[in-house]
């Protein structure tokens, strides 16, 4: 396991006026949907998914919350943060023909799993959805792999109005997949999941993200009800047969005390 | 025979364990399935996270740092607060036969009277006195653990209240440590758990200038403590009569029969579930059937203890 | 200009040291050629071993067990007593012009006055007071050092005496630390040397069923205290004035760095000749005048220190 | 650098009335001239050279003395001891034509040395004396291999009266060797140092025997003057640069505490 790693940011793109891709020239070595705990020793330190990883750098893309994620956006490139990681479980790179669908700042990961993924042969179709144009990112990176690649806001304003569930469904309709990988908000995850319901046969992946603190698998914090498996190690990727035992998913999660809040 | 686990059963204060192994209070014990987890994974006792009067969020983050040998962590405490945390033990308790202790941390003996009332209305087994948390000291001062005298009034305040047996969880940082077990024994306690964590530490990184942990400050665990958690389980089982939980650095099954051959009755393994993943339990289980295959026990309590001191 | 080692020479109450690290007692400071070899191999200031008012032939082996992460030792002291030890002092520093720390061991007040005296007519550049040998504890009782009036006694009879420098050496492994480095330096204190072994700690074999140190019970140095090492420097920087030692686990040059962020003025590297070899030292200057390039700090002097607390 | 390890005593060979080789059946991968740290952790802890050394056991050869080496003598096969190591500097492999120069105890290390020597393909002059034939020891072992071997004692018994330092003298003044390995009692190794000034050309090591209580190279029990070396360390074997500098070399040693003791 890697210890704590501390060096300037190489670069920073903005992907939005909320959302910015943060680069680190370092080999990391960490496999799709893994995650690293990112700190600048002064505000905190949270958890984000790897958005890019190639031998000389990578990358994690990060939405302007609260105060943690705001000290973030201060940040130049030379600056210094701190990582530790990266951590968890990953996608399996499996499946010839493969579904992704991606929600918000949570369809990043699925970019660098979607490299891997055309290295290993798969066929592709990426669905990208958000509440508005301006809330979509990485469209040009998907854009210039060999995918099939669809957007979609709530507003319709990219010519399609609904979500990404929306367009997940007809896709499942008129299309045979293997392999359904999934990461956005719980909500559109649990919606995902029920559509998913249709279709017995067909193993998927979703990403999960819970109230993380040592992310190393001993406080306890980001376990998840009824299995007890921690999201910071056994997680933060899970397969189906997991997934469907899973009675807190788009329930409740814990907070910073463990106290559960409801979706 | 090997496979036989009834040969690695313990009898704890009037309970029955699966295995010597006890899930250490704040380890995986801050939900009702992380309790569940760990114990379908072979440990046969689960501690709750010491809960509080009112719900901590604890410090921001970094609560972990890495070194040679162990880490620091200053996770401040958190908890969902008595009645929530109560409610994920009774949650657990309800469906599974698995002695619990609940860990309860507070800084006056009301609230300690408080705390030690709820549990006895809950399905807990036991109740573990943190008087050792260095975590928080910046907020509290001195953990009470390094007074006799205050451990043994909070000790004795407890029993007084206390429907169930009470357990005194105490500090390796303190001047005399033998006496403040023999202080908790007198006062009443029914078993001792040894050790908290040690330091406090503290890491700076030299590129950002600043310390690691948030709060500066944290307390070690892993393999470097096992060595003084060994002689303090050691000294306090010279002295005391009462059962110790011999914690701290325990990461294998040659480290667990050097806690039992210290004197403990049941074996602590926190931090171990880093490197070790949730596989140590069982692994650490497997490892002291062989030892005792080794050298022909047939239980665990026949493997012997060192001469006292 | 990296290899200008000027620019990691330090003062230390008015001696000049040609690097900032120190040697600490009780690693081979035994011989007058031990001094030699060390010195010759980078290290700025040599500290003798702990001399006693006799001879002392140490405990039987082993006194050394490893960990993962550092290793204890129970070497008891051993020393060939104050009018050998300083005839191997004045050996050395007859023909050396490196500053050497006389370090002393009593258990009386008496004793220690008398060992002070013998090191005013040696060419002994400063006094250490051991304060905090854990490994003779069985013979002693609890270090000096856990009682900050013992210290306070000690060091200010001492200072009444003493032509040169007085630098009280204190155990981690007490209660209130800083409240003790803050006696010491209002008894007259000339620096501290923090921190003496941590602990103590116990292995035991699991085989021969015996503990592994002959005397039960060693100090625990390298890697693992750092972290101790370095909240005790910090905390005491934050409230004294007097110089510090910094001493313990320092395997590299980013510890020795960290240790100076943490307050330190010289640092001390012990444990660190077994694995890093002879060669550690230079190694470590190496190291440091590294960092010092990589932020642009001329001298030593300029790496920043943490903010106090 | 190998941790203790516990493991029953294999074998014991008594060679004569005070000294035994003890056998163990673990790989320790030690070079010849190092040694281990031995220990019951009842009685002590002492150093020991190995005499032989295999990819399945290993042994040392001991010479009763004091109080540990006595309850060594109590141990049979089966009996668990404790051993740290190897530890220390090794004689170099080198040399076509060589001399090696044994004296009681001392002398085994070199039956190892012999073993590894011939692999190399140098050949070998053996030369062990002791004080009696009953102290002569590994003769049979020397005598298995293919090398001249001679062996001699003050009394005589053996056909030569003598030291072996006589014999390796008549040796030196018969034969050419390019490499000369010594280990024996301190005085007699140090009437072969004297010997050896008269073949400047020729290269030599020693092995040493110090007080040792960590043989891990911090408590500087075992350093020697004036050159202030670690014996534990950069020793037991020194070559003649080093031996050549000595001043204590024959003169004194220091004990325990750390005080000189002279020859
Ligand atoms: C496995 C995982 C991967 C993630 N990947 C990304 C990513 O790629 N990009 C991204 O922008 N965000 C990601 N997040 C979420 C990210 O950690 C939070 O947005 C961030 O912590 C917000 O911190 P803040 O102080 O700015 O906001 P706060 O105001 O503290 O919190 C805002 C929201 O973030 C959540 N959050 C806060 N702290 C944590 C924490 N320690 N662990 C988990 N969630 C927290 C809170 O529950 C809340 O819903 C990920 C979370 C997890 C668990
Ligand atoms: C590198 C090295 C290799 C050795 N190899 C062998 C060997 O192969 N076979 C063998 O029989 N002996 C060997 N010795 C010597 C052996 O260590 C001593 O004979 C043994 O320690 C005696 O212990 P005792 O308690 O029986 O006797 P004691 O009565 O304690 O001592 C008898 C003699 O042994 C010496 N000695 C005692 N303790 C130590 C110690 N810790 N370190 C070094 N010398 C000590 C004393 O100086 C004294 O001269 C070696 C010593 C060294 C340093
Ligand atoms: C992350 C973490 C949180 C802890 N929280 C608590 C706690 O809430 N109450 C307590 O009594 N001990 C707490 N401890 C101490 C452990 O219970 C245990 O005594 C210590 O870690 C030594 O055991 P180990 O080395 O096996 O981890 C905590 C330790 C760690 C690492
Ligand atoms: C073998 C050994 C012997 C020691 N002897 C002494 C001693 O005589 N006096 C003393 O003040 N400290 C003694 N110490 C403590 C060291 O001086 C030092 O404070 C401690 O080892 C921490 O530093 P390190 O981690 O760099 O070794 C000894 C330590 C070791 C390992
Ligand atoms: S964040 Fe601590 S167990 Fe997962
Ligand atoms: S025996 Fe300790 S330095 Fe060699």
């Amino acid at each position: 396991m890697l210890k704590r790693i501390t060096l300037p940011v190489a670069e920073i793109v903005n992907e939005n006026e909320t959302i910015r891709t943060f680069y680190f020239e370092k080999k990391l070595g960490a496999l799709p949907g893994q995650f690293i705990m990112l700190s600048d020793l002064v505000t905190g330190e949270k958890p984000f998914s790897i958005s890019e990883c190639e031998s000389g750098y990578f990358g994690v893309t990060i939405k302007k919350l609260g105060t943690f994620t705001q000290a973030l956006f201060e940040k130049k490139p030379g600056d210094l943060l701190s990582y530790r990681g990266a951590y968890g479980s990953s996608f399996s790179i499996s499946g010839r023909n493969v579904l992704l669908v991606g929600g918000g700042y949570a369809t990043p990961p699925l970019y660098y799993l979607s490299k891997e993924l055309l290295k290993a042969g798969a066929e592709l179709t990426v669905v990208n959805g958000a509440r508005s144009k301006k809330e979509l990112v990485f469209c040009e990176r998907f854009s210039n792999l060999s995918l099939s690649y669809q957007r979609i806001t709530d507003a319709g304003c990219l010519g399609r109005a609904g979500s990404s569930v929306d367009i997940a469904q007809v896709l499942l309709e008129e299309n045979h997949y293997d392999m359904v990988y999934v990461s956005g908000p719980e909500l559109m995850m649990r919606a995902m999941r029920n559509l998913l319901q249709n279709y017995p046969e067909l193993n998927y992946e979703f990403l999960f993200e819970r109230y993380m603190k040592c992310a190393i698998g001993i406080c306890g914090n980001c376990t998840i009800d009824p299995l007890g498996i921690r999201l910071c190690v056994e997680g933060p990727v899970l397969a189906r047969d997991k997934i469907v035992q899973l009675t807190e998913f788009g329930e409740y999660h814990r907070n910073a005390a463990g106290i559960k809040e409801y979706f | 025979m090997k496979n036989d686990r009834s040969r690695i059963s313990v009898e704890f204060l009037g309970k029955r364990a699966a295995t010597p192994l006890v899930l250490p209070a704040g380890i995986m014990g801050m939900t009702w399935s992380g309790m569940k987890y760990t114990w379908e994974n072979g440990c046969g006792i689960i501690t709750s996270k010491s809960l509080t009067m009112e719900p901590r969020k604890g410090h921001a983050g970094p609560v972990i740092a890495e070194f040679e040998g162990g880490m620091l962590n200053c996770m401040g405490l958190c908890n969902p607060g008595i009645e929530e945390g109560l409610a994920e033990v009774n949650e657990f308790r309800k469906f599974y036969e698995v002695p619990v202790i609940v860990s309860i941390f507070a800084t006056t003996i009301d609230d300690f009277l408080t705390l030690t009332q709820k549990v006895n209305e809950s399905r807990g087994d036991f109740v573990e006195l943190n008087l050792s948390c260095p975590n928080v000291s910046d907020e509290y001062g001195l953990p009470l653990a390094a007074s006799k005298i205050k451990v043994a009034e909070i000790v004795s305040a407890v029993k007084m209240v206390s429907k169930i047996p009470v357990i005194a969880k105490l500090s390796p940082n303190v001047s005399g440590l033998t006496e403040i077990c023999t202080a908790a024994e007198a006062a009443g306690a029914d078993a001792l758990c040894l050790i908290n964590t040690l330091g406090p530490g503290m890491l700076i990184d030299i590129d950002l200038q600043r310390s690691v942990l948030s709060n500066r400050t944290g307390g070690m665990s892993g393999p470097c403590v096992k060595p003084v958690a060994l002689r303090a389980v050691f000294e306090a089982y010279s002295r005391v009569k009462i059962p110790i939980i011999g914690t701290g650095g325990v990461s294998n099954g040659r480290d667990a029969v050097e806690m039992l051959m210290a004197g403990a009755s049941l074996v602590g393994v926190g931090s171990a579930l880093y490197e070790g993943g949730i596989g140590i339990f069982e692994q650490i289980n497997q490892d002291i059937l062989t030892y005792m295959d080794q050298y022909g026990y047939g239980t665990i309590t026949d493997i012997p203890r060192l001469e006292k001191m």
